[in-house]
């Protein structure tokens, strides 16, 4: 990343990349729910309709399957259309779209039709959003050839990569967690692509590979810290594309560590952890020094209560567990990384992101 | 005062007086969820479920409170849950937007638009199959009409003669966007019709008027089982999620917006009193106070109730 | 013959013919996808794409046959599909269902009951924004209107004044169960009413008279853009899918059967052109003879079409 | 499995599983698409609206979200409900239904609505039916906490799994490959049930572990009759459980054999393999002494023509190749494998089950 300080929030960076492709586009369309309220979709979408005008930035009635298709339809005659669900759930109406007629039009017409549609959709978690307001469902996405899957982490692949999704041919589908719109970071002002091909090293380590993904990198950073003064050094990826998935950067930072650990945004069980564990596994199979680990969401659906959500998301102390286990930490010294852990953890309520921000969502 | 106007007024002040103490307890911050308020929309609420025996459904959305305490859900469990408490009718795991309470006949809210409507479908169906004499009201805003779901739903019900009143509050928006932004008409009515589905649209904010219509559209129902569209417009004094008023943004008109405001169901309730003679500020005093204990009580319940154990999350995956 | 009788009946003809040779090859087992022949309903494709220009696109579903080759489809890229052929529309990779030929504007066909219609929608929108005064047409059949998706559908068109023909073949089942099985009226048109789209019912068998008025839908929408939906009547003559007579089966009634046999299109055409004195045996020889050779040279042209090559399977996944 | 000679195809017993189910429980209720037609869905419920009238046996409209919801709807109140769908992919129209209802109310109300609704699915085989129609979407079920998702592989189950499929209070998915309609075995007349919640070793062996489901169990077993030859045993599971997912029975068999193939009824990228290789070696990191291998659909959609079809999905001769290359089989051997196979693979189309079924359907 460029050593430029022009600090965004992601949210901001994602209007920004917005704004910039419907200028220098005048075939890309913008389509959803709410895009054109005062509330913008949690700001990226802000005023654009003032600009680009309400033909080109299409407020939308509240039928997620429809504008699917007439999405589909648009990017098969010649426009580039950008899709905004405010809750990935809402997107569940329209998988039949997404899956058979997004996904495959290419593949079916023998090259005559690809769909270059990107999909945004908001990942909910926290104020207590309840189980229909706060999945992930990266796999359900991910497990369809066709796709292109990706989740950013960091506010200058946010406008990145949305950037890269827009140019793109395929169908792109951005999965945003929530609490990822509050990041702050560098953003170069110019329009810039982040590659949607592959993992990204963002710490160098030797002991131990985490790979992980959007607002939970922040934890893995957060542990990285605490681990130096130990004398840990871990290696931290930030995954990014998880369709297709092209474990090479994983692979080789295993090969140096022996060691990984997968992070996941959502459920463990049928996460994305088990495919990368395989996939590596299939490439060496003597790579591992000790067993891989995977960290997920329990298998239950996600609690309101932030008594019940508390428990519910892993958290950095999760983190930490594994890596002793791992490389075999002995009990004083853990004991020590979890004192200091609680000594400098936030003294944040567990369902919102940091102390800026205040509910309703 | 006549018994079913006490009744009336006292259902529709205790909604009011509720969603006014938790709008005023929300910047707290202990009700840590989303709240989608029904005040100016409660008409709706009280005129139908008052016309329902216990063994008739309620199903309702996103913005349930009204539905549920209008069908006689319990006040507490409802304060409860949205303090994400024990005893709350989720026991904590819903929130505001999944507010049921099955032994009153309040079944189940869900917060995906349109997606309560197959199911209270569904549960027409059983009474059909059943062959009880009861009814099910489903309650949904302007927007759920939008999604395909409703029309299925629209035209099973139809086609199988199910026992079930479609009841659309129409508030003109979907949260900032309105409905002539998102529908060719503002009559609602039209795509009950094109299921052959008999319909009424309303004012919904005259509690008497909504009363009698529903009654007369239930008991029809009771007698031969067949689907009814009830359109009551309506409007949303507070902002879509959240406990203030957000009218600052500007999104509803200045015009519209006073018309409405002026338009609401208490007032219009207490003048509609008041002109039949059946004003009593004694008794209206003491529906008052009884309302307000009664709140009080369920707040500061809910407030030293214990929050769940957290081993417990993995309780009820699977039955 | 007027030139225009003698194209629509060479095109109404080419639709029966080479479906009619398709279900007599069928059974040699070459063609290993599913097939559902248009046989019968030829008039609604035939009637509607001889209004079209290049530029104006159809849409279709699973029974795309004859709304392929009355948009002028290739013959040869159609057969080579069904027989899973390199040459096929799709390179043997979509089969019947997924016909296509975008040069000359048959845009796409897909399987799923109604998931063309919000594509096709999509089409009309990329019309108004590109501010072109072509048409789309879309093609479904009487069940997909029981799909939520045709609502949104239909919703958006209007809303957004597109231009665009919803044409409903009604052939009154859906596979084999009868629409007022699935629907409370056979009368569709009701449910674009309720869109606020204009609308109409009418014969699908009579050839002409579906040309004329889809003329005149067409030269209105191209005038002043806005949603039209079409419902045309009519039946299928074979089984829902492939190429035999399933009347053994009794699912349609037997009165029912005979009154729609006898309404066939290309027999009404030639009725009709026998009263216009404009019937000449010759010309239809000539007509016959020539599509015959047409369609022996592309079954030939399929039969000696190469499969594609097995490594091709990973192309085209990603653009 | 019991044994009596009653031949029945796994149509058959789900058609007699439904009678027997319909007239011992007058709660429970059948809908589906077409399932009061002529052709019954594949015959599995013929006749079954005359025996029971239309009020039990009902015939739907067009509309899998509605009727889905109509479903759940039904079984809060009492009922059971075994809803029907002539492919998978319909259903990806009620997903919202299926992930954020049926999956969670038991859950989001404390346990006071349980969803006892069984959705039968066919996954579509062969006849160029094309990307649409032929699709499995496992992992885009299994993925959801809440549901049951199972995949039996004999008529025996197929009776006995159905049966405990309406027993069951949760909401059970049953994926049915169209080809496993065919398939014909021993069914026992009386109501029985088969658990739901784990594999069956259905072939005892020692040298390696072969995980299969559905249709691809006949390729394994005809696999297993070759290698005997050879000399080489291979353990058979039948994994019929996709959720929730019990690793236990193919940990007691990767722990006597020490090696592990999956061979996958959809795609082999997010499949269920992933999952299982990585639940395996969280149990015991040293288990494996080969790089398990998984077998799967390659990551395009399914393309209709027999001679795309032929390579797309894999057979017979594709397992043998990773077990002689897990068991390190030498060249020789190997080419005497394959050469068996040629001569015992039967004389069929690669797009049909076997020869007494001929298209379209
Ligand atoms: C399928 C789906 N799409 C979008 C949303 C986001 N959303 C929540 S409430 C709401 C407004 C619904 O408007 P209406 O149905 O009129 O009800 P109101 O809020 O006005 O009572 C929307 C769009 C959702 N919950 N579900
Ligand atoms: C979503 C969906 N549900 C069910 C099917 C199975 N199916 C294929 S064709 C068909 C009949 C559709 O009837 P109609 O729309 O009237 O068209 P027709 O076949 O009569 O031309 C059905 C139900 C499907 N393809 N897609
Ligand atoms: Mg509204
Ligand atoms: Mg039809």
């Amino acid at each position: 990343m460029p050593k430029i300080k022009r600090l965004l929030s992601s949210s901001e960076a994602i209007l920004e990349a917005s704004d910039q492709m419907m200028k220098r586009d005048n075939k890309l369309i913008l389509i959803g729910e709410g895009i054109n309220d005062p509330k913008g979709i949690f700001g990226t979408t802000s005023n654009l309709f003032k600009i680009y005008g309400k033909d080109r930035v299409i407020e939308s009635p509240i039928s997620e399957n429809g504008i699917t298709g007439v999405s589909i339809g648009l990017s098969i005659n010649g426009f580039k259309v950008l899709l905004i669900h405010q809750r990935v759930e809402f997107a569940l109406l329209s998988l039949e779209q997404i899956i058979n007629n997004a996904a495959k039009s290419f593949y079916v017409s023998n090259g005559k039709h690809n769909v270059p549609i990107v999909i945004r959709m908001v990942i909910g978690r926290g104020w207590g959003q309840g189980p229909a307001h706060s999945q992930s469902l990266e796999t359900v996405f991910s497990s369809t050839p066709g796709l292109k899957v990706i989740i950013p982490s960091t506010p200058y692949d946010a406008k990145g990569m949305l950037i890269s999704s827009i140019f793109d041919p395929n169908p792109v589908l951005i999965l945003e967690h929530r609490w990822f719109h509050f990041v702050k970071g560098d953003v170069p002002k110019r329009i810039y692509k982040t590659n949607l091909k592959k993992p990204n090293v963002i710490l160098k380590g030797n002991d131990i590979t985490v790979v992980a993904s959007s607002y939970n990198i922040n934890e893995v950073i957060f542990c990285s810290k605490i681990l130096k003064n130990f004398g840990i050094s871990i290696e931290i990826i930030d995954l990014r594309v998880l369709r297709p998935l092209d474990t090479e950067v994983i692979f080789k930072s295993v090969k140096k560590t022996g060691r990984l650990i997968v992070f996941e945004i959502g459920n463990k069980i049928y996460g994305v952890g088990g495919e990368i564990i395989s996939m590596i596994l299939e490439k060496d199979f003597n790579i591992f020094k000790s067993s891989p680990s995977r960290i997920g969401l329990p298998d239950s659906p996600t609690p309101s209560s932030r008594a019940l959500a508390e428990k519910y998301y892993p958290n950095s102390s999760d983190i930490l567990k594994e890596i002793s286990k791992q490389l075999n930490v002995n009990v004083e010294v853990q004991e020590k990384i979890i004192n200091l852990l609680l000594d400098k953890i936030p003294e944040n309520e567990i369902d919102v992101p940091n102390p800026e921000f205040k509910g309703p969502f | 005062m006549k018994s079913l106007y006490k009744n009336l007024f006292s259902s529709l002040l205790k909604l009011r007086m509720t969603e006014n103490e938790i709008a005023k307890k929300y910047s707290e911050q202990e009700m840590r969820c989303p709240v989608h308020l029904s005040i100016g929309q409660e008409a709706a609420a009280v005129g139908v479920c008052s016309n329902l025996e216990l063994q008739d459904q309620v199903y309702s959305t996103h913005r349930c409170h009204s539905h549920y305490l209008a069908k006689g859900g319990d006040l507490r469990s409802m304060i409860s849950e949205l303090y994400g408490k024990r005893s709350g009718c989720c026991g904590g795991r819903g929130g505001s937007m999944h507010l049921m309470d099955p032994s009153v006949g309040m079944m189940l809210s869900l917060p995906i638009v349109a997606s309560i409507i197959p199911i209270a479908v569904g549960a027409a169906l059983s009474l059909k199959l059943k062959k009880k004499k009861n009814v099910i009201s489903v309650f949904f805003g302007d927007a759920a009409v939008e999604e395909g779901v409703f029309h299925e739903s629209a035209n099973f019900a139809s086609l199988n003669k199910l026992p079930i009143v479609f009841v659309c509050e129409n508030n003109k928006y979907s949260c900032f966007t309105k409905i002539n932004e998102r529908q060719p008409s503002e009559d609602i009515t039209r795509l009950a019709k094109c299921h052959n589905i008999s319909n009424l649209r309303m004012n919904g904010n005259n509690l008497i008027n909504v009363y009698e219509k529903s009654k007369m559209i239930i008991q029809q129902i009771k007698k031969k089982p067949e689907p009814f569209f009830l359109q009551l417009d309506t409007y949303r004094h507070v902002e879509h999620c959240g406990p203030n008023s957000d009218d600052n943004l500007n999104y509803r008109g200045k015009s519209e917006l006073n018309n409405w405001l002026k338009d609401d169901p208490l007032e219009n309730f207490i003048k509609f009193l008041k002109g039949e003679n059946e004003y009593d500020q004694k008794i209206v005093n003491e529906i008052n106070d009884k309302i307000m204990i009664e709140i009080n009580s369920a707040f500061k319940f809910a407030k030293n109730d214990k929050f769940p154990n957290p081993a417990s999350i993995k309780k009820f995956v699977y039955a």
